[in-house]
């Protein structure tokens, strides 16, 4: 398994009403210690797996939002967000929590991890990666 | 005889809000569950349908807070309990989901 | 007033089972009758007592379960839907020559009339479902 | 169970993609043993349900179409399907099923099942009935 | 360095074959599958995207002919088997399925 | 060529399994190897023995159990998605404490490194879902 592969997780899909979010975020943090290149990438719905504030609790759900925050420990730290997918949906990165990572080669500063992207450099990303798994 | 219409789908992945709206009758209430209230989000694309819906729009308040959008719920939007969902169910003749 | 409750989808997958369950357990609380819990399509598998949730996650099967015992609702899953998705009570898997079951405690197995019949004696049938 | 209710079964899903279409039918036909009303409507991609010439042979599911030209002899007998769905996906009712009833009481002349509605006319069709089960 | 797009849902129904197109690069395949055939359908409301997509567009020939649309594929797209799906997903660099 | 396939529906609600089982087929029959089928989310239940679908209709976990067992395809159900659903084998229900199993011959339960590393040894992952 010394082959590096450049995994892309597609993720579209609102969370709580189905549980692709969550699953998909479970996939991400095994693959973490696989040593890949990772990115993960929200469009359409998913965007709304990054909104700030989520609250299950009264809908008797595990809430799972903290874990994105958590990404970063593990070395995920890319997170492509689709700019178009956001307005649509009257959003824009202030909505979403605030993602970072911490950059050992400049004193643990920490950095974020949300990337906004257009519709058409999402484009690029997907046809970037050798693996795209979709959520 | 009105009808309580349930959305638990987002409108921005499926006809579901689209087709319910094409589909109330004057008095029906439509309520947004689940995955469906993320209409009831300002600012959003379908803020404007479900403003001219023409009949009382609800959203499930802990699927609001879910999602994280409880705090920016459109105007004119009303924000219920499971309580509340129970008391619109009993009110109505009958229930229609749109799954 | 009487509500019957339809649910056509499995736990953790898709919310349908968890909103029937804040439904079912506030309309209960208003002094309301469920009268039956129909489970249909993949909502079948509601009714496995094999699942193992993680432990800081609610246990659906186990809320069911508890749900029916403390207020004697029916819980009925279909026997059609069942049998493509792998739900057998003890009849079942003898009649099938299965070597096993896997129903959870509260719910039984019981054919699509049941459904008609809660649509007839219920004042309101509510579906959820994906 | 001496109380007369009137269904209405909506059907808005394409068959194959998923079992929703098959199973609403497996309850339309146990239900059909209950002498209550039955309608069902036909409305966004539940209207691809009644496609004519259906051969799912190909793709190992089992095909179940036929079902549909034998309701008659089971007493469902109103189809209603929407106009405005049939427009959009390009359709019109000459490509569906021919699907009958023999009236009794015209010597069992076959009469057409299938009922074009508006939008409008199938909204009122909801607020007309007891129960809706949709699928 | 092509990708194979998978579309397995209706456009009626989901946004799937709208963001999917939203995606293509140039040289890549959309091959529609399952409920994603009905996009194929001639008459139908999606057609012209698919024209109008900028690659070549397949659809898996077993699914129209279940949805009885076999007859009716709009021009300018490809009829295959599962075969050729096979080839396709084998001649690209990867398969990125529209969920 | 070495295929990976992902599976993330049950059997006979979504069409997933049934593309995956036919594109499997083909691709066998062109000489390309499957190097793994992952079956995850609901997916999980296309693994359970206790299925008896209708007589006319076709069995996919039969089918699925078959060209394991012609072909030499490795069926992998992931152990988390299955714990959700209630898919166990002697071993996790042994340790779950549960009364039997109910995987079905030809597919075993693991983790999610499986799809991993599936993505990363396979030439091509192609995944099957709603």
């Amino acid at each position: 398994m010394s082959e590096m592969k450049k995994f892309l997780y597609l993720n579209r899909k609102a969370p709580y009403g189905t549980i692709y979010a969550l699953e998909s975020l479970e996939v991400v943090l095994i693959g973490a210690a696989f040593e890949q290149e990772v990115s993960l990438a929200f469009l359409d719905d998913g965007v709304f797996q990054l909104m700030n504030n989520q609250d299950a609790s009264g809908t008797g759900m595990k809430g799972f939002s903290k874990t994105y925050r958590a990404l970063g420990d593990y070395e995920v730290r890319k997170l492509y967000v689709e700019t178009e997918s956001l307005a649509l949906r009257g959003l824009a990165v202030d909505d979403l929590m605030p993602i970072t990572w911490e950059d050992e080669d400049e004193d643990y500063a920490e950095k974020p991890s949300i990337i906004p992207v257009s519709k058409a450099e999402l484009a690029e990303l997907i046809a970037g990666h050798d693996v795209v798994l979709s959520f | 005889m009105s009808t309580l219409h349930t959305v638990n789908k987002s409108p921005y992945e499926r006809n579901a809000l689209k087709s319910c709206l094409d589909h109330v009758s004057s008095g029906d209430t439509v309520l947004l569950i689940e995955d469906g209230v993320l209409a009831a989000r300002k600012g959003g694309a379908f803020v404007s349908a479900l403003r001219d819906a023409g009949c009382l729009v609800c959203a499930l308040g802990p699927d609001l807070s879910a999602r994280g959008v409880a705090a920016d719920v459109a105007e004119g939007i009303h924000v219920i309990d499971y309580g509340g969902f129970v008391d619109l169910a009993a009110a109505a003749k009958r229930v229609c989901a749109w799954l | 007033m009487r509500f019957a409750l339809q649910i056509n989808e499995g736990p953790y997958t898709h919310q349908a089972s968890d909103t029937a369950y804040q439904f079912a357990k506030a309309a209960l609380a208003r002094g309301h009758e469920i009268f039956r819990v129909f489970f249909y399509h993949d909502g079948v598998n509601n009714g496995t007592r094999y699942t193992v949730p993680p432990q800081d996650d609610r246990n659906l099967q186990k809320l069911w379960s508890d749900l029916a015992e403390q207020h004697n609702v029916d819980l009925v899953v279909c026997i059609a839907a069942a049998q493509r998705r792998g739900i057998l009570d003890a009849n079942e898997a003898k009649r099938q020559g299965k070597d096993g079951d896997n129903i959870a405690p509260g719910f039984r197995i019981s054919g699509l009339g049941q459904l008609i019949e809660a649509g007839i004696q219920a004042d309101r049938l509510i579906v959820f479902g994906d």
